[in-house]
């Protein structure tokens, strides 16, 4: 069973002090795998995501990623073997135009990193501003190209913030509310993009957005007080009763 | 002139000699003085700077047929600092002799540069005893003192006076080390022992530590070297921990100076101090230092502004000896090496071999007079001269 | 109650807002809709005086805004809630309410949020910034209703909240409206807005592109304003 | 064993003056975030208008310990009202060039007024006794110290962290502008804390001058102390301040009694030790 | 191109400064480049990485103190006192680094002063082999071979060859891929972690490499005044280098050389007219934060906006319309 899936979490747990956020969290993800996570305020749907990536260690279990463990490793390696994240709140290189945002994330994918005895500039690294600006094109924002991000609108910080994720090509990408802040139409634009990533990509995404998180996953998995409290298709989750009642509320209007 | 023109001369000849035409035709000698006037010294370089002027007003700034013209620099007791004033000084006002240094670090930091441009120095404060022994230079010349002249002179007369065993603390930096261990030599030559050594860092200002730990110790008198807030920090605690009613309190005049006895009150009383000059020498030279700079600046003397006195009267003496002529500074150097008078704090005159002064120091006690406290002398050490060596 | 007239703000020499008015009447919603980037955020900042108005007037029950700063503008009676929900991270829970919490004969409480928010007396010592996205937001919902406010400015507060917590957001907002507070709500999730509003503006590139009744406001003109090919 | 006792007590009076000399940095520093590296001058302010009353005016060292710490707060709050304020929107570096630039204009302010001498205040007969403690003598005001230090922690403890005064300083630390828009006015805010900070400075000025003197660059000495104790405990906490002090007083103390010549290096040691150990400081906190 | 040809011109009248300033000046001017490089090192990491260092002078120091030591007791060969120089401050510095890379901000700061100032000790009380208080004097002129930097020209000629190979080094470092990393984690380290990068690691190379340089600048400040003090070591030059830095402009090129050539012009032209040069300068840096806060750079910036805004005033006008 171990052997296919490419992640796996066995019996992870958080606490800070006494607060034992997520108890004991089991879970395969096989690649190419869309997998939505949702589960009330507070759930621990970002802590989650925090074990995955190392940005936090656990208090117990383990985490395989291809049978490998990774449990320690620190999170810039987990993003060179595959896994990037995007964050909840921006996190983005605010006094930094988009392009130069974008070029680190790229210059890195493509090995560039520890180069000091050449300038960085367009003449001598084409493959990077290449696809930095094909990237833009693709995602609507070639207008934005030399703004400075702490000047855009929350929503368009939104959209680098996923567009720094997906520059990487990773092969489990874990995105955390990727549409909260969008306006509709560029939500529909978004996910029109993320359908379209590679078949055999690994998605985990969380979102409170119900229309986009039942359309894109396979797999849902909710979480409730620190554990899993239903795994399954979408449509079983969105009709069991217990997940209504804690989490999409109790009669079903249309609100969302 | 360009600096390629002044560098190619400089590796043969001294650089001063091209302009030196010049000043002569005014009928001007021009001397530099590297003094702290920001910092901590600041008070310090006052004195001296005050001191000079006083001499220089009293001889109309005139010396051998030739105008006297001071060019002060404020070194800010930074020995870097000092080099780049001290460049300025050779280079853009183009002076013939040189003076000044407070704090030792600057006088060794000039002292290569002084020496290969042949400049005449005559050191006016700093004491490092190796300004006049491993870093002697000819072009140098020291009118201050050395720290083996403070320490050592106190050597004999505590071992007399005070007793058989004395706890030594001296601020932690070259000077102080050096004058203790110039007293300890003296002290232990006389057949003296020291029971315990201790070196709070400079500038540490509180010493309850400290004398908590000499007040356990068994002496018979504690020697103390510390200077400015220190000193006053130092010899108030001393009395306010009780130490002053068990050992009597020894050291070098900068203990109990004529500025720092106002704030250290009557906790300076019963010092035993050495010194090379006190206000209350009874000298005709002396009383008229001191009515003259009263007199001027409203103010007691120092020990400093003394030797800014002396360091301008030396200067004067050897430009009257030369006719004004300061062309070949071989010459100058020779001059002051000559010179030689009966100054306020005694008779003093060269050492021809170290360039250093030879002088009487003095041994003061501290006394009540009135409200305040003044230092009386008790004892004349004669013509302390340093070994060289 | 609160009506903006004409308004022209600039970020340095980019001029952002075009000439924005809307009003917002006693006991009532408006909405401000429009898509990323439009300027709500800036008429939001606007009217509180973060992002003081070139030119143009904000009205308060007949006092001018547009030149106070926005600690008098916040005292004189309008709330916030921000973009982005900037709770104070190096807070508790409990001190972050205690922040704005200005007390009013029956007006809101500490205590009366703890029980609006069960979640976040459970978070009573938590700092600030450990708290989860949409706790934040609670936060930041329960420190608006604390300074009391007459009108209460909710830029996308429903952002991160589940599902079940953006019908309580709704109820919430409906019974302030029956209390008789008046609210300018911008916000991306449409259904939910338009479920409160009694008046929708949209906005487009700084300029009000839409202003009429919830009924006016019908499918097609929703379609036609906010679809990503305008 | 009685020598061990006194220089406890030594560390522990030690330990107090600091404190006494830094709670106002770090008030400031917790609540504004603006690191006053002027903080020293203020002190030495405080000091030196101090010596000017009890050595001319009044003679009277009551009288000082209220108008000296009053004059420094009214010169803090020029400070703050023209100078600092402009520049919170700047960023923390800009407040450190800011503030050390004026460490440096108040240093000639001071030497133009004061001169370069060293000065000391005298204290009054009640406090000039000493007391016989450990086998040892200890003079009383070094003891007064310790209860005087006592007191303010105490205060500004209680302040700082169960008032909701002591919230809104600190809400303002990490977003003015949200301060600000929920009704707070921010800026007067900062003039208050600034000043009582200032009003600290020039308190502990009074206090230490009989203690560690007057002389001139005594405010870059007592500065740096001041920061070491400061980062030793851990930003923005008091309580931090206090354990710090008294810390570091009782290994200073014990430092020059052990091994006297490294006390300069053991003191900065510790800060390093503590550090690397606590990046944060003993009780310091970070979030997220 | 525009840029190259400036440069040029700069280097050309640098090159030719002894045949027409004096030797004062061209003193002056040599010790400028020194506090420069110097400069120029700490603004790797105050100005690129964000790491704010109050310690810099610690580097310096090992290098000053190396480079003497070596000239005195070893070789007075240029590129032995230099190389042990640079090798000594960069072990030093990636001693002292593994421990500062562990704190952040204000105690980084902090950290990096008790070091420097532990340093400071150190050379203040090994009296025997740092003179203390008094410091090094007497240190041969260095040379290679049978040649002797033995007057202040050559000495110039030099330290300006060392300041360029800095500078241009430097300016490549700064705008490669690996510089950037370093802008990028000044901004938002936790992105760019999350970006695959290994971020300690490059705070760790900045701070080795800043104190390389640090320890370059204080050999040659060996070499020009044949004395070292351990007034160099201490904390006040760790402040004054930042706030050239500061002042300059952190985070450009020029900044930290405009930096400290008008500090070191400022300190020595002001206190020859005055004993109050502190109020002055002191008054200067206040008048920088409030006016200027983007620094000497940020002064040309905007006189150069100007310029350009007056010569193409529509243009921009319709500029702001579109957006
Ligand atoms: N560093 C921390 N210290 C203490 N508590 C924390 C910390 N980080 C998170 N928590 C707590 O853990 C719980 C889970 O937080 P998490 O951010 O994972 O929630 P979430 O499921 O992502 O919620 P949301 O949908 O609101 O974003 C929250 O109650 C939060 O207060
Ligand atoms: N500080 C700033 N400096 C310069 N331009 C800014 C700044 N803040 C916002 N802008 C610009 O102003 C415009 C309007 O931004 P605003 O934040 O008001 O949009 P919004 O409608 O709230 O969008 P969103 O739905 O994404 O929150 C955007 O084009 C943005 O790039
Ligand atoms: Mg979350
Ligand atoms: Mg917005």
């Amino acid at each position: 069973m171990k052997k296919s899936a490419t992640l796996t979490v066995d019996g992870v747990g958080k606490s800070f002090g006494g607060l034992h956020i997520l108890k004991d969290i089991s879970l395969e993800v096989f690649k190419g795998e869309r997998i939505g996570i949702i589960g009330p305020n507070g759930a621990g749907k970002t802590t989650f995501f925090n074990l995955l990536t190392g940005d936090l260690p656990p208090s117990r279990g383990e985490i395989y990623h291809n049978d490998k463990k990774i449990t320690k490793l620190p999170n810039y390696k987990r993003t060179r073997q595959g896994m990037v994240r995007t964050f909840q709140k921006n996190n983005l290189l605010n006094e930094l135009s988009v392009l130069d945002n974008l070029l680190l994330t790229l210059q890195r994918k493509l090995g560039y990193g520890y180069v000091w005895y050449k300038m960085r500039n367009e003449k001598k690294y084409k493959a990077i501003y290449e696809e930095a600006h094909q990237l833009l094109e693709k995602w609507g924002l070639k207008h934005r190209t030399n703004a400075i991000v702490k000047n855009l609108s929350y929503g368009e910080q939104r959209q680098i913030e996923i567009l720094l994720g997906v520059a990487l090509e990773p092969q489990i990408l874990l995105l955390d509310e990727p549409t909260a802040g969008m306006s509709q139409s560029e939500t529909d634009y978004i996910v029109d993009l993320l359908y379209k990533l590679p078949k055999d990509l690994t998605l985990l995404i969380i979102e409170h957005d119900l229309d986009v998180v039942f359309g894109i996953a396979d797999r849902m998995v909710v979480l409730y007080d620190g554990g899993v409290l239903v795994e399954g298709s979408p449509e079983m989750v969105r009709n069991d009763p217990k997940v209504n009642q804690i989490y999409i509320g109790s009669e079903e209007e249309q609100i969302c | 002139n360009s600096a390629i023109q002044s560098t190619g001369s400089s590796n043969e000849q001294p650089s001063n000699n091209g302009t030196n035409e010049e000043t002569d035709e005014q009928g001007v000698v021009k001397i530099g003085s590297i003094l702290p006037f920001s910092g901590v010294y600041a008070s310090l370089g006052k004195d001296l700077s005050d001191g000079m002027k006083l001499y220089f007003d009293q001889v109309d700034w005139e010396a051998g047929g030739v105008k006297i013209e001071m060019i002060e620099e404020d070194t800010e007791a930074d020995p870097q600092v000092a080099l780049r004033k001290l460049r300025k000084l050779m280079d853009q006002d183009q002076i013939d002799i040189l003076t000044g240094a407070v704090s030792t670090a600057v006088a060794y930091a000039v002292r290569d540069e002084v020496d290969s441009n042949q400049l005449p120095y005559l050191a006016s404060h700093a004491g490092g005893n190796d300004l006049t022994r491993a870093q002697r230079s000819d072009y140098i010349w020291r009118s201050s003192f050395s720290s083996w002249q403070i320490g050592h002179s106190m050597g004999a007369w505590a071992y007399e006076n005070i007793g058989e065993k004395i706890y030594m603390a001296a601020a932690d930096y070259a000077f102080g080390r050096e004058v203790s261990a110039a007293f300890k030599e003296a002290y232990e030559a006389a057949g003296g022992e020291i029971v315990g050594e201790v070196y709070p860092p400079l500038g540490n200002n509180d010493y309850a530590s400290y004398l908590t730990t000499i007040g356990s110790a068994e002496a018979d008198g504690v020697y103390g070297f510390f200077a400015g807030s220190d000193a006053v920090r130092f010899v108030q605690q001393y009395e306010q921990y009780g130490l002053k009613e068990r050992f009597p309190l020894i050291g070098s005049g900068w203990l109990v100076a004529e500025d720092l006895r106002e704030s250290i009150g009557m906790a300076a009383e019963g010092a035993f101090v050495s010194t090379f000059w006190d206000y209350n020498l009874e000298t005709a030279e002396n009383e008229e230092f001191v009515t003259a700079y009263e007199e001027a600046y409203d103010r007691r003397p120092t020990i400093e502004s003394l030797e800014g006195y002396d360091a301008a009267r030396i200067i004067v003496e050897a430009l009257t000896a030369l006719d004004g002529d300061v062309q070949d500074p071989d010459k100058i150097v020779e001059a002051i090496s000559e010179v030689e008078f009966v100054s306020p704090r005694g008779p003093i005159k060269f050492d021809q071999d170290t360039h250093h002064i030879i002088q009487n120091l003095y041994i003061t006690e501290t006394v009540v007079e009135g409200d305040r406290t003044e230092n009386k002398i008790l004892e004349t050490v004669e013509s302390v001269q340093d070994p060289g060596e | 109650m609160l009506e903006v007239k004409d308004l022209h703000t600039y970020y340095g020499e980019s001029h952002i807002l075009h000439g924005v008015s809307l009003q917002v009447k006693e006991s009532s919603v408006s909405i401000l809709l429009g898509r990323n980037g439009m300027g709500k955020t800036t008429t939001i900042h606007s009217i509180i005086g973060l992002v003081p108005p070139k030119s143009g007037q904000v009205i308060l029950s007949g006092e001018e805004l547009q030149t106070k700063p926005s600690y008098q503008i916040s005292k004189m009676g309008v709330g916030l809630v921000p973009q982005g929900r900037r709770i104070f991270p190096n807070l508790t829970v409990k001190e972050n309410l205690l922040t704005t919490h200005r007390s009013v004969k029956g007006g809101w409480t500490i205590n009366k949020i703890f029980e609006l928010f069960p979640r976040l007396k459970e978070r009573e010592t938590s700092m600030g910034g450990n708290l989860s996205g949409g706790e934040q937001q609670m936060l930041s919902i329960g420190r608006a209703l604390l300074t009391n406010p007459k009108v209460l400015l909710l830029d996308e507060p429903s952002e991160g909240l589940s599902p079940i917590m953006v019908k309580e957001v709704v109820n919430i907002i409906k019974q302030l409206k029956m209390s008789g507070l008046s609210m300018l709500l911008v916000e991306q999730n449409v259904s939910m807005a338009l479920e409160l509003a009694d008046h929708v503006y949209v906005l487009n590139k700084g300029k009000v592109v839409f202003d009429g009744t919830a009924e006016e406001f019908s499918p097609t003109i929703r379609h036609d304003l906010l679809s990503l090919s305008s | 064993m009685d020598i061990i006792g006194a220089q406890l007590v030594n560390g522990l009076s030690y330990g107090l003056l600091l404190f006494i000399i830094t709670c106002g940095l770090s008030l400031v520093f917790g609540i504004l975030g603006v690191l006053n590296l002027a903080h020293g001058s203020l002190y030495m302010f405080g000091a030196y208008i101090a010596y000017s009353l009890t050595a001319t005016f009044s003679q009277s060292f009551w009288l000082a310990l209220i108008i000296a710490p009053l004059s420094v707060a009214l010169i803090a709050l020029v400070v703050e009202r023209v100078l600092l304020r402009p520049t919170y929107q700047l960023g923390h570096l800009s407040q450190v060039l800011l503030t050390f630039g004026l460490a440096y204009v108040f240093h000639d302010i001071a030497s133009i007024i004061w001169g370069s001498n060293v000065l000391t205040i005298v204290v009054p007969d009640v406090f000039s006794g000493s007391i016989s403690l450990f086998n040892q003598v200890f003079p009383v005001y070094r003891l007064v110290v310790i209860l005087v230090g006592i007191l303010i922690a105490t205060i500004l403890w209680y302040i700082q962290s169960q008032t909701r005064w002591g919230a809104i300083i600190r809400a303002g630390l990490s977003d003015k502008e949200m301060v600000g828009a929920l009704g707070v006015n921010i800026k007067l805010v900062f003039t208050v804390v600034f000043v009582i900070g200032g009003l600290l400075a020039g308190f502990g000025g009074v206090v230490a001058a009989p203690i560690l003197g007057i002389y001139p660059s005594m405010e870059f000495q007592t500065l740096i102390l001041a920061l070491v104790v400061l980062v030793i405990g851990g930003l923005g906490s008091i309580a931090g301040t206090l354990v710090a002090s008294v810390l570091v007083g009782i290994v200073e103390t014990f430092s020059r009694f052990l091994f006297p010549e490294l006390s300069m290096f053991l003191i900065f040691g510790l800060m390093a030790i503590v550090l690397v150990v606590k990046p944060n400081g003993l009780l310091g906190k970070k979030v997220a | 191109m525009k840029t190259f040809v400036s440069y040029v011109t700069v280097l050309v009248l640098l090159g030719l400064a002894p045949f027409v300033l004096s030797l004062f000046h061209i003193n002056l001017l040599s010790e400028i480049l020194i506090l420069a490089i110097f400069a120029l090192s700490l603004n790797i990491l105050v100005g690129y990485t964000g790491l704010v260092s109050l310690g810099h002078a610690a580097f310096f120091g090992v290098g000053a103190y190396t480079a003497a030591l070596t000239a005195q007791n070893l070789s007075s060969n240029l590129f032995i006192t230099i190389g042990l120089a640079i090798i000594c401050s960069l072990i030093v510095a990636a001693l002292i680094g593994i421990f500062c890379m562990k704190v952040s901000g204000f105690y980084f700061l902090m950290l990096t002063l008790a070091f420097s100032q532990m340093i400071y000790s150190f050379v203040y009380q090994s009296t025997s082999l740092t003179g203390g208080s008094n410091g090094l004097s007497g240190i041969p002129r260095v040379s290679i071979g049978d040649f002797q930097f033995g007057n202040p020209v050559l000495i110039f000629y030099l330290i300006l060859a060392v300041f360029m190979l800095a500078y241009f080094g430097l300016r490549l470092f700064v705008q490669s891929p690996f510089g950037q990393v370093l802008i990028g984690i000044r901004e938002n380290e936790t992105r760019v972690k999350s970006m695959g990068y290994n971020t300690g690691l490059y705070k760790y190379f900045a701070f080795i490499i800043a104190g390389a340089i640090g320890g370059l600048a204080g050999s040659l400040y060996t070499f020009f005044n044949g004395f070292i003090a351990p007034t160099d070591v201490y904390w006040t030059m760790s402040g004054a280098v930042l706030i050239m830095v500061l002042i300059g402009g952190a985070g450009t090129m020029l900044g930290p050389v405009l930096g400290a050539a008008l500090i070191v012009t400022m300190e020595t032209v002001i206190s020859s007219y005055t004993n109050s040069w502190m109020l002055i300068i002191g008054a200067t840096f206040i008048i920088f934060v409030i006016f200027f806060p983007k620094g000497l750079v940020g002064i040309g910036q905007s006189l150069y906006h100007l310029f350009l805004k007056n010569k193409r005033k529509g243009k921009v006008d319709d500029k702001s319309e579109a957006a």
